[in-house]
C-alpha cells in the first residue's frame, strides 16, 4: 500500500498529519508524496496527501482542506493553489490549534509556522540563464508552459521571460504556448512553433508534462539543433538529457519537499523550533552532473 | 419478488399524481444509504455538524448549475458552457466591482444579468439559428473560456477591499449557517416553484416530450426555448458569483469540467437527457450524492486513486437501484 | 347464433385476460379464427383490442389465458417467436424507423447478406421492389421512411407484415389512415392473401368497410367478449348496438347551407415548393369545408402551410377582410386557427404526458394562467369535463397519454382544440381510429361548435364522414383544387371524378379545370 | 434564393443514396474554406508538407476515438468513458509489454481487446442493466481513470526496451509518412465499412432511429447494443495504443477531456446525438476541423486565450454554414 492504509494498523497513537497539495496525479507531487511517507515511517507518523486534479480546480482544493480540517490532524500541511482563497480555512484551523506547514510555494500571511518551498522564479530565471548560455546569448526562444494562471505556471514563465529581458538583448522572446501540462497537446504546440518559426533556436518547457511535449514535438518534427531546457525530472527527462536531445533541466528537490514538510510538521508536533522558511532549493542538471549522487537525490524516475 | 409485486399493486391502486411523488421521495433512498454506510462505516469525523455543513456547502456552486441545467436537460437540450461561463461571470463581476468599483449588490446583479445574456445567446444560437444544442454550448464553452482569461488579463482578479462580497457565501446570517446554503436552498424552492406551477415550466416539459407538438399546439416554442436557456444562464451567473464570493477571488481558468459535474448531478437525480422528463428534488439529490460521496470517500482517507474507482461504482449502483426501485413502484 | 366453433380452428384464445396499472385492459376474452377467414374485431376504444392482439404477437407476457394455433397449445414469448409461429402484427401505431428507407424498414432483421455479416443492397431493393410490385403499393424501396407521409408509411407496415408470408395475419386499423381508393387496394391485398392455410383478424372502426372484408366479426365491450355474429346474417346496426351496448343516431346530412354568412377566412392562390399549387377557397362563419382527395392531394399540406407549419411560397391569407402574415403555429394560434394534424403521435401528444397536460397544453397561457402561474384546479377541472363529455377511457387525468388507446389518444388531440377557444379549426383525418359511437359524439360536438358561429375544415379520407359532416366540400389532386361542391352537389362518384383528375398529366382533365394556359406555363418555367 | 431553390429541385430529383453522398461531400466545405482560409491569411509556414502532416498526426488519437464513438452515438448514446479509458489501455499496455514482458504484438493486441473490454461492461450496464448511457459511461469514466493511476502506480511506464513499439506511431513503413496516420485512414476505412455495408451499422442506425421498432422487427437489440459498445471499446483499446506509442510511455493521470474533443469531432461531422443520422466521412472532417483550427491558429501565433474564442466562433460558423447547405439540398 503506497499511502496510510500500510501503517493504519498502529494508526491510534500515531499522530495524524494531512497533506493538501496542489496535485496528485503528476509524477512531481508523486514524488512529494513518496518523500512525505517515507519521512512518515521514519518518524511513525500517519499522514494522508491529496491534490486536487488539476492546478485550476481550486475550489476542489479548498473543499479538500475543509475535509482534512474536518478530521482533527495534529498538523496540516498544505500547498496553496490561491492563498487568498483558504485563507479563512487556515484561520480556521488556527482556532482548532492545528499548526500548519505551507510547502511547494509558500502561503500568504502569518499562519504558517514554517514554509519548506522552492522559489520557482529564480529557478526559473537559473532555466532561462542556461538556456542564454546555450544559446551564446542569441536567438530566437519559444516557451510551452503548462498554464498561465497557476501560481507555478505564471513564476516560472515569469521567472524566464524576466531574466531573459533583463540579461539576454540578444535572445528574441515568442509569446509562451500554454500545453496544460498534456504531453501530446505541447508537442503539437511545439511543432507549430518550429512550423511558424524554423529560425527557433531553442526552447524551454516550463513543467515535466511540457519539456517532454517539447522533447516529444521537436523529434517528431525531425528538427536538429535545437536547444531544449526543461524543468523538473521524470524517466523521459532524464533519458532526454542522457541522449542529448535536451541540454538541461531544472528540478526542485520533490522527495525533499515532502520529507522535509514532515518533518517540520513532527518538529512542531512535538513543540520543537522550526525556522520560518526551508528552502528546498532548486538545482540545473544535464549530460554532465546527472550521474552525480547529490543530482540523482533529486531526481525522481 | 413478493414484495416487489406487493409493492406494485398496492402503489398502482395509488393515483397517478401521488404515485410519482412518491416515487421522488423513493430517489432520496440511495443518498440516505450512502448517508448511513458513511455515518457508520466512516471514522466519528463524518456525522458532525459541521461536515453535514461542509457538505452542502461543497454542494452550493455545482447545485446552483445543476438547477439551472435541469429545465434545459427537460427541453431535451444540453448546456456545456455552464463550467467556463461560470468563470466568465465571476471575471465580469471582478471587472464591475474591482475594476469598475461598482457597489457590490449592482455588481452581483449585473454578474447574473450577464449569466442571463450568455443563456440568450446559447438560446438563440439554439433556438434560431437552429444548432443543435451540443455544439452551440460547446462553441460558447470555449468562447467564454477565452473571453474570461482575456477580461482578467489570465490573472485572479481578488475581491480584497470588499469584504461584503465574501460574506455572499461565507457570511452566516444564520448563526453557524452559511449563506451560501441558504442561498442554495432559496433557488431550489423558486426553481421547483418554476418547474412544477408555472407556464414556463409546463412548456419546458411539453417541449422536451414533443417540440414539434408543442409548437403545433400553439405554443410559441422559439421563444420559451430562448426563455430556458437564458433562465438557465441566470443560474450561470449566480454560479458565478458564489464560487467567487467563496474563494475571495475570481479565477479565470477554472470552472472547465464543473458543467459535466452539473449534467452528472441532473442525470443522477432522474432526469432523462432524452427530454420531458425530471424534477429538481431529483437533481438536488443528484447533486448531494455527488458531494456526499467526495466528502465520504476523502473523511474515511481511501487513497485518492480509488476515490474515483468507488465513486464511479457507487454511481452505477445507486442509479440502478433508484431504477430497480422506480420499476417496482 | 354465436361463432363459438366444432372442428379445428387456426387460432384460439381461451379465457384470456390482462391487467395494467389501474386498468382491467382484458377480462376472460375468447376469439377464434377459421381457416381461410377474415375475421373482424371490433369494439370501443380502449375496449381491449390493441391489448389482445399484443398478447397474441408476444408483446406483452401472457397472464392468464391459453392459445391455440391449429389446435395446438402454444404461448407466443416475444414478438420474433410469434413471427416464427407464423403470426404477424400491423400494430395500430406504426412501428417504423425513419431513418431507413422503405426497403430496410421491411427488410429489417432479415436482410439478404453475403457471408452473414456484409449487406446486399442491391438484392434488398429487388427483394421489396419485387414485393412492392406484387402488393401493387404506390412505393419507392429507396425512399426514406421518414419523408412519407401517414398513408404511405402505413402501406410500408403492410408489405412489411406481409413479407414474412404469415399463416396469421393481424391488421390493427390499417385503414385508419388511408382513404377509399387506399383501402380498396388494401381489401384486394387481402382477399388474395387468405387462403385454406391462412386467416386475417381485421381491426377497424369503419363499420362500411366492415361488411366488404369481412366473413365474422367478433365484438369485445369494456375488456370483454361480447358475441361473434356473421356478417351476412347481422346487420351493422346491431353490431354497433352489440359495441356500444345502445343504438345510435343514424347519419343526417347538414341542413343549412351558409351561403349568407360572413366569410371568415379566404386562401388565395397558396402555393408551396413541395406541392400545392394555386390553392383559392373560402371558409364561412359557422360553416364546415371538407376536404377530399386521394393521398398525397396536398390536403395536409393546405393546412399545414395556412397554419405556417410549412414555408409557403406564394398565396394570400385573408382573415375576416384583414390580410394576414402566418410564420409559424404560434402566430396562427394568435389569429384563432387551430389545426389539428392528422399524424397524432408525430405531431399531436405529448406521449410521457398527462392527460391533464396534454389537453391543456394549447389553451395554457390564455385561459388557465395568472402571472404565469398555472390554475391547477381550473385546469383539471377542464380537462376532466372533456375527458367526460368525449367519454375518454382513463383511470384519471393523471394517466400519462402513452398508456391510452390509440383511439383515446385520438380523441385526447380533439380535446385539446375543442378547450382551446379558436374560431377557425382544421381538423385533419379527426376521426382516424375513433370508434362509431365516440364518433357521433365527435360529430355532435363539431356542429355545435358551428352553431357557435365556429368554423371548421374538416379534412377526411372517409368520404361517408365528409359527405355527411360538409356544408361545402373542397376535392384536391395533385396539389390543386380540383372541384368546390355543395352539399347536394357531393356525392361519391362527383367527389371521385374531382380526386382523380391529374392536369399536370391529362391535357383534359386540365382543359376540364381550365387550365391549359398555365400548364404551358409550367413547361415554359 | 434562387440558387436555393435550384439546389433543392435538382437535387431533390437525384436518387436519396446519391444525395447523402453529395451532402457528404458538402460538408467537406467548412473544412476546405477555413484550410484555405489559413493558407492564405496564414504564414507560408501553415501549406507545408510537414505541417500538413503535422496536422494529420495530431488528428489520430481524438480521430480514433471518434471513430468508435460514431456507431454509439449513431444509436443514440453517448460514450464519456472514451478519454479515461484511453489512459487505461495505455497503462494495460505497458503492464502486459513491459511489466508482464509479453512480445509487443500480443500486448498491442490485448490491449485492444481489453478496450473491447471495457465496451462491453459499458454496453452490459446500458443494455442489460438499462442504465442512461450517460451515467454508465460516466461511472466508468471515472473507475477507469482511478484503475489507471492503481495499476500504474500512479507513475507512467516507459516502453524504453521495446523501441518497436513507438514505431507504431512515429515508424515510416511509407517513406516521410507517420504509421499513425496510415492506421488512422485504416480503421476509418474500415469503420465506414461496417458502418455502411455490414448488418452490424444497419442495425446500429436502426436501433437510433427507433429502438422500440427495431426490437419489435424481431432484432435482438440487446445483443446489438452490446456488440456496438464492445466495438466502439476496440477503438479505445487502439487509442491507448496510439498515444502511448506516441508518447513512448503509458501516461496513466492522461485522458481526462479526450471524450469531449473526440464526441465534438462526431457531431461537428453532422451526426445527431439522438440517433439514427451519422456518418463516418462526417466524423473524420469534423475532428480534421479541430485539428486544422488548433493547428492554424497557433501557426499565426494567435494569443493564446484568443484562440478558444475564434476556434469557438469558427466551430459555430461552420456547423451552421452546413446546415444551410444541407437545408438547400
Ligand atoms: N401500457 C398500458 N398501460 C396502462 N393501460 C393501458 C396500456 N395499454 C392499454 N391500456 C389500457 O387498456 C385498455 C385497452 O386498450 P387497447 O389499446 O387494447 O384498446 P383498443 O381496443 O385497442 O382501443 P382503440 O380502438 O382506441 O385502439 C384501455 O383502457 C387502455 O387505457
Ligand atoms: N408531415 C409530412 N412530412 C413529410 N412529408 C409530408 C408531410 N405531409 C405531407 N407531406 C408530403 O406532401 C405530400 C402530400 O401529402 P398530404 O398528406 O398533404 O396529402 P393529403 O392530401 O393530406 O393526403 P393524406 O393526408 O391522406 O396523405 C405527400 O406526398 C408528402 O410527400
Ligand atoms: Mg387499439
Ligand atoms: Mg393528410
Amino acid at each position: 500500500g503506497d499511502d496510510e492504509g500500510s501503517d493504519a494498523s498502529g494508526g491510534e497513537e500515531q499522530p495524524y498529519i494531512a497533506i493538501v497539495s496542489k496535485g496528485f496525479q503528476h509524477q512531481f507531487w508523486q514524488a512529494v508524496k513518496k518523500g512525505a511517507e517515507q519521512q512518515a515511517t521514519k518518524e511513525g507518523a500517519r499522514i494522508t496527501f491529496e491534490g486536487p486534479p488539476t492546478e485550476q480546480d481550486i475550489e476542489a482544493q479548498v473543499t479538500m482542506l475543509t475535509n482534512a480540517i474536518a478530521k482533527n490532524p495534529k498538523a496540516l500541511a498544505f500547498a496553496a493553489l490561491d492563498s487568498k482563497a483558504a485563507a479563512p480555512l487556515l484561520e480556521d484551523a488556527k482556532s482548532r490549534n492545528i499548526p500548519v506547514i505551507a510547502f511547494d510555494s509558500g502561503v500568504e500571511g502569518d499562519i504558517p509556522v514554517t514554509t519548506a518551498a522552492t522559489d520557482n522564479k529564480a529557478a526559473a530565471a537559473e532555466a532561462a540563464k542556461h538556456m542564454s548560455d546555450l544559446l551564446g546569448g542569441k536567438g530566437k526562444v519559444a516557451l510551452v508552459v503548462h498554464d498561465q494562471t497557476s501560481k507555478t505556471g505564471q513564476e516560472r514563465r515569469d521567472g524566464f521571460l524576466e531574466w531573459m529581458k533583463a540579461n539576454a538583448p540578444g535572445i528574441t522572446v515568442l509569446p509562451p504556448q500554454y500545453g496544460g501540462g498534456d504531453q501530446a497537446k505541447s508537442a503539437d504546440i511545439t511543432k507549430s512553433i518550429l512550423a511558424s518559426n524554423p529560425d527557433v533556436t531553442g526552447i524551454y518547457g516550463a513543467n515535466e508534462g511540457s519539456a517532454i511535449g517539447v522533447v516529444k514535438g521537436v523529434e517528431e518534427a525531425g528538427k536538429k539543433g535545437v536547444k531544449i531546457v526543461g524543468f523538473d525530472s521524470g524517466k523521459a527527462q532524464i533519458d532526454a538529457i542522457k541522449n542529448g536531445t535536451m541540454a538541461g533541466a531544472i528540478t526542485q528537490n520533490p522527495v525533499g519537499i515532502g520529507e522535509q514538510t514532515v518533518s517540520a510538521a513532527m518538529k512542531v508536533i512535538r513543540g520543537e523550533e522550526v525556522p520560518k522558511v526551508i528552502d528546498t532549493g532548486y538545482f540545473w542538471y544535464d549530460k554532465t552532473n546527472i550521474d552525480d549522487p547529490k543530482i540523482q537525490a533529486v531526481l525522481y524516475q | 419478488m413478493t414484495t416487489a409485486s406487493e409493492t406494485r399493486t398496492s402503489l398502482a391502486a395509488l393515483p397517478v399524481g401521488v404515485r410519482d411523488k412518491l416515487q421522488q421521495l423513493l430517489a432520496f433512498g440511495s443518498l440516505l444509504v450512502i448517508f448511513i454506510v458513511f455515518s457508520i462505516a466512516g471514522s466519528p469525523n463524518f456525522l458532525t455538524y459541521g461536515n453535514v455543513l461542509a457538505i452542502l456547502y461543497s454542494t452550493v456552486v455545482i447545485g446552483t448549475l445543476a438547477l439551472g441545467t435541469t429545465f434545459v436537460i427537460i427541453t431535451g437540450g444540453i448546456d456545456l458552457s455552464i463550467g467556463t461561463g461560470m468563470a466568465l461571470c465571476a471575471v465580469m463581476s471582478g471587472v464591475m466591482i474591482v475594476n469598475w468599483g461598482l457597489p457590490w449588490p449592482l455588481g452581483v446583479l449585473g454578474t447574473i444579468l450577464f449569466g442571463g445574456l450568455i443563456g440568450l445567446v446559447n438560446g438563440f444560437n439554439i433556438s434560431i439559428l437552429k444548432i443543435p444544442p451540443f455544439i452551440a454550448t460547446l462553441a460558447m464553452m470555449l468562447v467564454a473560456q477565452g473571453l474570461a482569461l482575456v477580461l482578467a488579463h489570465s490573472t485572479p482578479i481578488y475581491f480584497n477591499d470588499t469584504p461584503a462580497y465574501s460574506k455572499i457565501s461565507r457570511g452566516e446570517l444564520i448563526p453557524n449557517f452559511p449563506n451560501a446554503v441558504v442561498v442554495l436552498a432559496v433557488i431550489a424552492v423558486i426553481a421547483g416553484v418554476l418547474l412544477n406551477k408555472t407556464i414556463l415550466g409546463r412548456y419546458t416539459y411539453s417541449i422536451g416530450s414533443n417540440e414539434e407538438a408543442t409548437a403545433l399546439s400553439g405554443v410559441n416554442v422559439r421563444k420559451w426555448k430562448i426563455i430556458v436557456y437564458t433562465f438557465a444562464g441566470l443560474f450561470i451567473g449566480l454560479a458565478g458569483i458564489m464560487i467567487s464570493a467563496r474563494l475571495g477571488s475570481a479565477q479565470p481558468a477554472t470552472g472547465m469540467g464543473y458543467e459535466l459535474q452539473a449534467i452528472a448531478a441532473v442525470v443522477i437525480g432522474g432526469t432523462s437527457l432524452s427530454g420531458g422528463k425530471g424534477s429538481i428534488v431529483g437533481t438536488v439529490i443528484g447533486a448531494l450524492i455527488i458531494s456526499v460521496l467526495n466528502n465520504g470517500l476523502q473523511i474515511l482517507s481511501i487513497p485518492q486513486e480509488w476515490q474515483n474507482v468507488i465513486l464511479g461504482l457507487v454511481i452505477l449502483v445507486a442509479v440502478y437501484a433508484d431504477m430497480v426501485r422506480k420499476k417496482e413502484a | 347464433m354465436t361463432g363459438r366453433t366444432t372442428g379445428p380452428t387456426l387460432l384460439e384464445l381461451r379465457g384470456v385476460s390482462k391487467t395494467f396499472p389501474g386498468v382491467r385492459a382484458l377480462a376472460d376474452v375468447r376469439l377464434d379464427l377459421r381457416y381461410d377467414e377474415v375475421l373482424a374485431l371490433v369494439g370501443e376504444n380502449g375496449a381491449g383490442k390493441s391489448t389482445l392482439m399484443k398478447l397474441l404477437s408476444g408483446i406483452y407476457p401472457i397472464e392468464t389465458g391459453e392459445f391455440f394455433l391449429d389446435g395446438n397449445r402454444f404461448e407466443p414469448a416475444n414478438p420474433r417467436h410469434a413471427q416464427e409461429l407464423g403470426i404477424s402484427i400491423i400494430h395500430q401505431e406504426f412501428n417504423l424507423m425513419p431513418d431507413l428507407t422503405v426497403a430496410q424498414n421491411i427488410f429489417i432483421g432479415r436482410e439478404p447478406r453475403d457471408g452473414g455479416f456484409f449487406l446486399n443492397e442491391r438484392r434488398l431493393n429487388k427483394q421489396a421492389a419485387k414485393l412492392i410490385e406484387r402488393l401493387e403499393l404506390p412505393l419507392d424501396p429507396r425512399a426514406l421512411v421518414g419523408g412519407l407521409t401517414v398513408a404511405k408509411q402505413q402501406m410500408v407496415e403492410i408489405a412489411k407484415a406481409l413479407s414474412y408470408d404469415p399463416r396469421v395475419l393481424i391488421m390493427d386499423e390499417p385503414t385508419a389512415a388511408l382513404n377509399e381508393a387506399e383501402v380498396a387496394t388494401l381489401h384486394e391485398l387481402i382477399r388474395r392473401f387468405r387462403s385454406p392455410q391462412t386467416g386475417v383478424i381485421y381491426i377497424s372502426h369503419r363499420m362500411d368497410e366492415l361488411k366488404a372484408i369481412a366473413d365474422r366479426i367478433t365484438v369485445l365491450r369494456d375488456g370483454q367478449y361480447v358475441d361473434t355474429v356473421d356478417i351476412a346474417s347481422t346487420s351493422m346496426k346491431e353490431v354497433i348496438t352489440l359495441m356500444v351496448g345502445r343504438t345510435i343516431a343514424s347519419d343526417a346530412r347538414p341542413v343549412d347551407v351558409r351561403a349568407d354568412r360572413e366569410v371568415v377566412l379566404s386562401v388565395e392562390g397558396l402555393s408551396t415548393k413541395t406541392l400545392l399549387k394555386d390553392v383559392t377557397f373560402e371558409l364561412r362563419e359557422g360553416e364546415i369545408l371538407g376536404f377530399a382527395g386521394l393521398m398525397g392531394a396536398g390536403r395536409t399540406e393546405t393546412a399545414r402551410a395556412i397554419v405556417g407549419a410549412d414555408p409557403i411560397d406564394g398565396g394570400t391569407i385573408v382573415l375576416r377582410g384583414r390580410r394576414v402574415r402566418i410564420d409559424n403555429p404560434a402566430d396562427a394560434a394568435r389569429h384563432r386557427i387551430g389545426y389539428l394534424s392528422e399524424d397524432r403521435k408525430q405531431f399531436g401528444l405529448l406521449l410521457e404526458q398527462d392527460v391533464n397536460a396534454n389537453i391543456t397544453i394549447g389553451s395554457l397561457a390564455e385561459q388557465f394562467s395568472a402571472y404565469g402561474f398555472m390554475q391547477d384546479r381550473k385546469m383539471r377541472a377542464g380537462s376532466q369535463r372533456l375527458v367526460e363529455s368525449l367519454r375518454i377511457k382513463t383511470p384519471s387525468i393523471l394517466q400519462t397519454a402513452r398508456n391510452l388507446s390509440g383511439g383515446n389518444q385520438q380523441k385526447v388531440v380533439i380535446a385539446k382544440w375543442l378547450l382551446k377557444n379558436c374560431d377557425i379549426l382544421i381538423f385533419d383525418e379527426p376521426t382516424r381510429g375513433i370508434d362509431v359511437g365516440a364518433k357521433e359524439e365527435i360529430y355532435t360536438l363539431l356542429n355545435d361548435l358551428t352553431a357557435q358561429g365556429k368554423s371548421i375544415i374538416m379534412i377526411s379520407s372517409e368520404l361517408p364522414e365528409v359527405l355527411r359532416m360538409a356544408h361545402r366540400v373542397a376535392v384536391m389532386s395533385e396539389g390543386r383544387l380540383t372541384g368546390m361542391l355543395t352539399a347536394d352537389e357531393a356525392t361519391q362518384e362527383s367527389v371521385m371524378h374531382l380526386a382523380t383528375l391529374r392536369p399536370d398529366t391529362n391535357p383534359e382533365d386540365a382543359a376540364e379545370l381550365g387550365l391549359e394556359q398555365s400548364v404551358g406555363e409550367e413547361e415554359i418555367r
